[in-house]
């Protein structure tokens, strides 16, 4: 079961072709992690996350220069090569320069409706939290509009719910890889096709591949690797590393523990509730909170015996670029020896890394 | 390798800046201890820091001034060793130099600036600059305050839920300040202050206003520096009587007919930050009968709007809210860039794609794109505003060059 | 009056002499590290297979790379508008011109008069230039020529993945040794050069008639594929290398006949 | 007993042979060249030691081709064997720059020669062998020479382009300027010492600095180099072949 995963997200087109057609209801495009999605979901519309892929972005070079963030004119270009053609809107949350952009440009050079831009504060404060609220009671009646349904607080508990169950189920995959029982390709895997498909189908799933990895016996003869990563939109980097002979135990990817590291407090007020969570959840370096950033980083390394770390940023990210020097002081005061990487999700890129990888974990092995 | 570098300046009033400057960092410099020192970005309400009486240093003026003086190279090799990646800002690289130092930073211009007591950036303008500042914060162990306000892409609207956050925003602010100063804000002293630079910001509209004028009396080799004042003397009186004497100077030499060029034959937008370490670029079209008339960096088109409020921070997050400043949204850019041409009577745009800049680099091409559709002829250069190692002579005068012939052959 | 045209490039030079409509007699030179002396080098070669004498120009025009230095030069003109203009009395009904020169790619969109409208450059990186192409055959131990003729003999065509010139050519040879047939390595190459080419050309929008000009303008195989790509059939010059410098000349004539001396 | 460490570098193969602590033969080969062939590269270095197949106890091959080399024992990246070939030849070494034909790494080792962290450019051809033999090309000067024409100049002509192809395009201009050869040089070994500067600033540094790889050969690199570090490095006297020697090592230690 946990093989099929990788399917889902390969033909995750087709797979939301299909769903629309069969389920006569709407699919919406999500950037990033800072979107709730429980909302879209509670109006009865699939959110599928949108990703870019590792092929030359003929199209989206056009309207994007040479020295940015190629994930989101990756996204671009596979809009504008008609990809994304089933989706009925787009929402882009307020997180950094390149991602702000894609408004503009989706608005501007596609023809998907519904280009909607969610603000989200850039500062955590309590005014943040009730502003925030108020966005996404905005955003709410937008959805209502789009789907046609309206929200009541009822469905909105009922998603999270569902949203919460996703996330313990992936926390157990995350325990589970620590132990050797599930791999960091098959954890990413997870995480991506929960990003794509309707979620409690997705708790089905999961319930069978947790109770498949628990009848294995421990691996875990690899070296146990912490990654971080800004933006990875498919698990080629992380299989190569597995493939060098190393063991990923433990991140804080966007692609990983961040998506569903903390869930949402479903006794209050659903919107507050969604509110909070969102916004103060695993904090991305943009939120601008280093010490939660370095806390947060700390948590997941804890109890993980990790021997080295790995980080991949890709070229051009301001958020990650500047907390580089940081987090790599902070790993290395830990004896923890880092490699790092400027991704350009370029095709050829994987054979150049291939290389250094193996020279690493040959040194960590000792 | 920058054979030239100051822009030559055809206004008497333009002069007065570097003098205003020198002045302005000196005093900084020396008062150090008495007032509570603040490094701040761009974008940000001085008018408070005014009216609590701070000592604002602005580092991104500081960061155009090491590149004036043409040790940027000096200053981004010395960040770029404390593992500041090249793909980041310009000026980030360069302070980064001057506050790590190291044997690769040359010596600071005027002396340096003042020691910090807490640092102010804003959100709503580029992940870079809350990186940048949150990466000086940690490195000098001190407070790093973020003025947070809704990003609104489409320009103003007047959600009330918008005016209550930026409001709420900006008493946090005023809260932080006085914490660290530890006296009280003077409301009436910020209302004094903030007409005073509505005013200042209103000549500079009308000044704006004036160049549309053909020939055009003042180019944007002035311009980038006459903006100097309005930006960083907020709501004092020598701003405000500069800006008298440049409205007057510029109203003469409309009707005396006084143009940057004798025979004007073509007129030029400068799309972006210009290169700060050669900005006699911006004169280079005048030998060929050219201009660069206008730019839309800095570019002052909306008068202030009245005060809506009787307390002055209500009445800033009201108009900050109706009036975004930082509209940059593709499609708000394309059409404030295409009024430009229409009514600055332009013939041809620069786009200077300066790849360390997310905020200018982004909309570039896209422009481009309108541009193109529009049928108005336009040139892409690519160079870094604040790092010189980028600077090709070579290859920007060669499409400098073919840029003015296309100019002049239309001509014929 | 003898107008004259010369292009320095940053490979080779070029000088071509024209006398009302008829060109006179062109020479082409390897510009080489001396380049102060080679642009009197060139036109030397030029007026003696035209057996004239340095008096008898009327009008000298200087363009490309090393404009800036041509010591005899009235004027100089950048090589943009000399390739339109060249190209533009080659085929009155060229729009779009392809020079692909030693050092740089230049893509360019004229009028019917042959007016320099829009162009765009990359002079930034060898990829798709006719020393890209120099490397590559020197590593492969063949000519220019031998390279056209193998490519178009190729039956597959392996994928290059670098872009940087000096890393494209490490991956040939390790191609070469891993023993891939040297034609379907050339036909890589090739078209990784279109593909780069045909990039530069949307950026300007390709309209039709197209000329391709440049020392590569020789090689069928990267016309072949440009054409491919491009969804149009080139025009080719005879002499593709001198379209630059024959743009100057007639700039020089136009200079003469407005009675400029 | 003889231990053989084979580097197979995509542009270059060097062997060594190695017996009870000493060096019998080395060999380097470009690998355009027909001995370029693992095996027989092999066979020659053997037949300069005087030994054949049979006394040879271990084989530990390196390098980017080092998958293709059948008859290795052990398979080991450029970093450890790099590593392990600069500390056999300088005890005290904690820091080795490798100006490798293709790619230029530095490597940080703890106080027991362990390799602690390292960081490589593959991505921008300045300062790899590549990139001084196609300025060799376009300067008409061979590459032996180009480090000892650089010294002679007084002042350099500044190469500013941080790309190595940019800095092409950039001497073909000072050529055209008719700057004076080595001054060009001169300017050319200051940006690249630059680059490679940026690259060791992405580890933290300790003292003795061993510079290996073909491009260590050339003495105003060396110098450029030293200035910018502020201290002198330690020169194997044969650069080109210390990963090869560390492999040699590592196939002595493997057996041993």
């Amino acid at each position: 079961m946990i093989e099929s995963l990788g399917r889902l997200r390969k033909d995750r087109h087709d797979e939301a072709r299909a769903w629309k057609e069969r389920m006569g209801k709407k699919v919406i495009g999500v950037f990033c992690c800072d979107v709730p999605e429980e909302l879209i979901y509670a109006a009865g519309m699939l959110p599928v996350r949108i990703l870019g892929e590792h092929e030359e972005a003929s199209e989206g070079n056009l309207h994007f220069p040479t020295n940015v963030c190629p994930y989101p004119t990756s996204c671009l270009d596979q809009a504008l090569k008609g990809r994304y053609d089933y989706l009925d809107g787009v929402i882009v949350p307020n997180v950094c320069d390149m991602i702000r952009a894609m408004h503009g440009a989706w608005k501007l050079n596609t023809a998907i409706p519904n280009v909607y831009f969610l603000e989200v504060p850039q500062r955590i404060s309590n005014h943040g939290v009730e502003f925030f609220r108020e966005n996404l009671a905005r955003f709410q009646r937008s959805l209502e509009e789009i789907s046609g349904n309206s929200i009541s607080s009822e469905s909105l508990k009922q998603a999270i719910d569902v949203y919460n169950r996703n996330r313990d189920l992936l926390h157990r995959a995350y325990e589970m890889r620590r132990k050797g029982l599930v791999s960091g390709v098959e954890l990413q895997e997870m995480v991506l096709s929960s990003m794509l498909i309707p979620k409690e189908e997705h708790n089905r799933l999961m319930d069978q591949c947790l109770e498949e990895a628990g009848q294995r016996h421990p691996a875990g003869d690899g070296v146990r690797l912490f990654i971080s990563a800004s933006m990875l939109d498919d698990t080629d980097f992380l299989q190569l590393i597995e493939d060098c002979g190393g063991w990923v135990i433990a991140d804080d990817m966007p692609m990983g523990s961040r998506y569903f590291f903390y869930s949402v407090d479903n006794e209050a007020e659903p919107l507050e509730a969604l509110a909070k969570r969102y916004l103060a959840r695993i904090p991305c370096p943009r939120k601008m909170l280093p010490q939660a950033r370095f806390e947060y980083v700390e948590e997941t390394l804890a109890g993980a015996e990790v021997q080295g770390v790995i980080i991949h940023n890709l070229k051009a990210c301001d958020c990650h670029l500047y907390e580089y020097p940081y987090l790599k002081e902070m790993f290395e005061a830990r004896g923890l020896p880092v490699l790092f990487f400027r991704g350009e999700e370029t095709e050829a890129e994987l054979e150049t890394q291939r290389d250094d990888i193996e020279a690493f974990i040959e040194v960590l092995r000792g | 390798m920058v054979t030239s570098t100051s822009a030559k300046k055809h206004l008497q009033t333009t002069l007065e800046v570097p003098a205003l400057r020198k002045k302005y960092y000196a005093e900084s410099l020396q008062q150090g201890t008495n007032r509570k020192v603040a490094w701040c970005s761009n974008g940000i309400p001085s008018e408070i820091l005014e009216a609590m009486d701070i000592n604002a240093v602005y580092l991104e003026n500081y960061a155009t001034v090491c590149a004036a003086k043409r040790l940027s190279s000096g200053f981004c090799r010395a960040g770029e060793r404390a593992g500041f990646s090249q793909d980041v800002c310009g000026y980030a690289r360069i302070l980064m130099g001057y506050l790590l130092g190291g044997e690769e930073a040359p010596e600071a211009p005027y002396g340096g600036v003042a020691k910090p007591d807490f640092l102010v950036v804003n959100s709503y303008s580029c992940d870079s600059r809350m990186g940048w500042f949150a990466t000086m914060g940690r490195t000098l162990n001190l407070p790093v305050y973020v003025l947070d306000a809704p990003y609104q892409p489409q320009g103003g609207c007047t959600e009330d839920v918008n005016v209550i956050y930026s409001e709420s925003q900006l008493e946090d602010f005023v809260a932080f300040i006085e914490e660290q100063t530890g006296t009280k804000l003077d409301r009436d002293k910020l209302r004094e202050k903030l007409d005073l630079a509505r005013r200042s910001h209103d000549i500079q509209v009308d000044i704006f206003e004036m160049r549309k004028a053909i020939p055009s009396p003042m180019g944007a080799g002035d311009a980038y520096t006459i903006v100097w004042p309005g930006m960083y003397l907020t709501g004092t009186k020598e701003c405000d009587e500069f800006y008298q004497r440049l409205h007057s100077e510029v109203s003469e030499r409309i009707e005396k007919k006084i143009g940057i060029v004798p025979e004007e034959k073509f007129r030029l937008l400068w799309s972006g930050l210009p290169f700060w370490y050669n900005m006699a670029l911006l004169n280079y079209f005048e030998e060929f009968g050219g201009v660069v008339a206008i730019e839309n960096a800095y570019f002052r088109y909306q008068k202030s709007l009245p005060s809506q409020h009787k307390d002055p921070i209500k009445d800033m997050a009201i108009s900050s809210t109706m009036r975004r400043p930082y509209a940059d949204d593709i499609e708000q850019r394309a059409e404030i860039t295409l009024d430009i041409v229409r009514d600055y009577h332009v013939d041809g745009v620069i786009l200077a794609f300066n790849p360390s800049c997310r905020l200018m680099y982004v909309l570039q091409p896209e422009l481009k794109n309108v541009l193109d559709r529009h049928e108005i002829p336009n040139l892409s250069i690519e160079c870094d505003m604040a790092d010189e190692r980028t600077y090709s002579e070579g290859q920007i005068k060669t499409r400098l060059d073919a840029f003015i012939e296309r100019m002049l052959s239309g001509r014929k | 009056m003898i107008a004259a045209g010369v292009d320095i490039g940053s490979s080779t030079s070029k000088a071509v002499l024209l006398n009302g409509d008829d060109i006179l007699c062109h020479s082409l030179i390897n510009t080489g590290a001396e380049s102060a002396n080679s642009a009197c080098r060139t036109l030397d070669e030029a007026l003696e297979r035209a057996k004239l004498s340095a008096s008898e120009i009327g009008y000298i025009v200087a363009t490309g790379y090393g404009r800036v230095i041509v010591p005899f030069a009235q004027e100089t003109v950048t090589e943009l508008s000399c390739h339109a203009r060249g190209a533009n009395w080659l085929f009155p009904s060229v729009r779009t011109i392809l020079d692909m020169g030693g050092q740089d790619c230049k893509a360019i969109r004229c009028d019917a008069a042959g007016h320099l409208e829009n162009f765009t450059m990359n002079d930034k990186c060898a990829a798709g230039t006719g020393r890209f192409l120099e490397l590559m055959a020197r590593v492969m131990g063949i000519s220019l020529d031998e390279m056209s003729e193998l490519s178009l003999e190729a039956k597959a065509e392996l994928r290059i993945n670098s872009t940087c010139a000096v890393f494209a050519k490490s991956e040939v040879t390790s191609l070469i040794r891993e023993g891939k047939d040297r034609r379907d390595v050339l036909a890589g190459l090739h078209s990784a050069i279109a593909a780069r080419v045909y990039n530069l050309l949307r950026g300007i929008g390709v309209e039709p008639d197209l000329v391709i000009s440049g020392g590569i303008g020789k090689n069928i195989a990267v016309v072949r594929k440009i054409e491919e790509r491009v969804g149009l059939s080139a025009l080719l010059p005879e002499e593709p290398q001198i379209v630059g410098a024959l743009g100057a000349a007639l700039f020089a004539r136009e200079r003469i006949m407005l009675g400029k001396e | 007993m003889a231990f053989g460490g084979i580097d197979v570098g995509s542009v270059n193969t060097s062997v060594v042979i190695f017996e009870d602590a000493r060096i019998l033969s080395h060999l380097i080969v470009s690998s355009g060249e027909l001995d370029s062939e693992p095996r027989r590269a092999m066979e020659k270095a053997l037949e300069a030691a005087g030994l054949d197949w049979g006394e040879l106890a271990t084989v530990v091959a390196t390098g980017r081709g080092r998958s293709g080399v059948d008859f290795a024992q052990k398979w080991s990246s450029e970093v450890v064997c790099q590593a392990r070939g600069a500390i056999w030849l300088f005890h005290t070494a904690r820091t080795v720059i490798n100006l490798g034909a293709e790619s230029s790494r530095v490597i940080s080792l703890n106080e027991y020669g362990k390799v602690q962290s390292f960081a490589t450019n593959d991505k921008c051809a300045a300062g790899s062998g590549l990139f001084f033999e196609s300025m060799s090309y376009l300067m008409e000067v061979p590459v032996a020479e180009m480090g000892q024409l650089a010294l002679e100049a007084e002042t350099a002509e500044e190469v500013s382009s941080r790309c190595a192809v940019f800095a092409e395009s950039e001497v073909i201009s000072h050529i055209h300027r008719g700057v004076a050869k080595e001054r060009i040089l001169a300017g050319l070994h200051r940006a690249v010492a630059d680059r490679i500067l940026d690259l060791v600033s992405q580890v933290t540094i300790y003292r003795d600095i061993v510079l290996t790889g073909g491009v260590a050969r050339n003495p105003a690199l060396v110098k450029e180099l030293e200035e910018r570090l502020g201290f002198a490095v330690c020169l194997p006297p044969e650069p080109q072949i210390v990963g090869a020697l560390g492999a040699a090592l590592l196939a002595g230690k493997k057996s041993g």
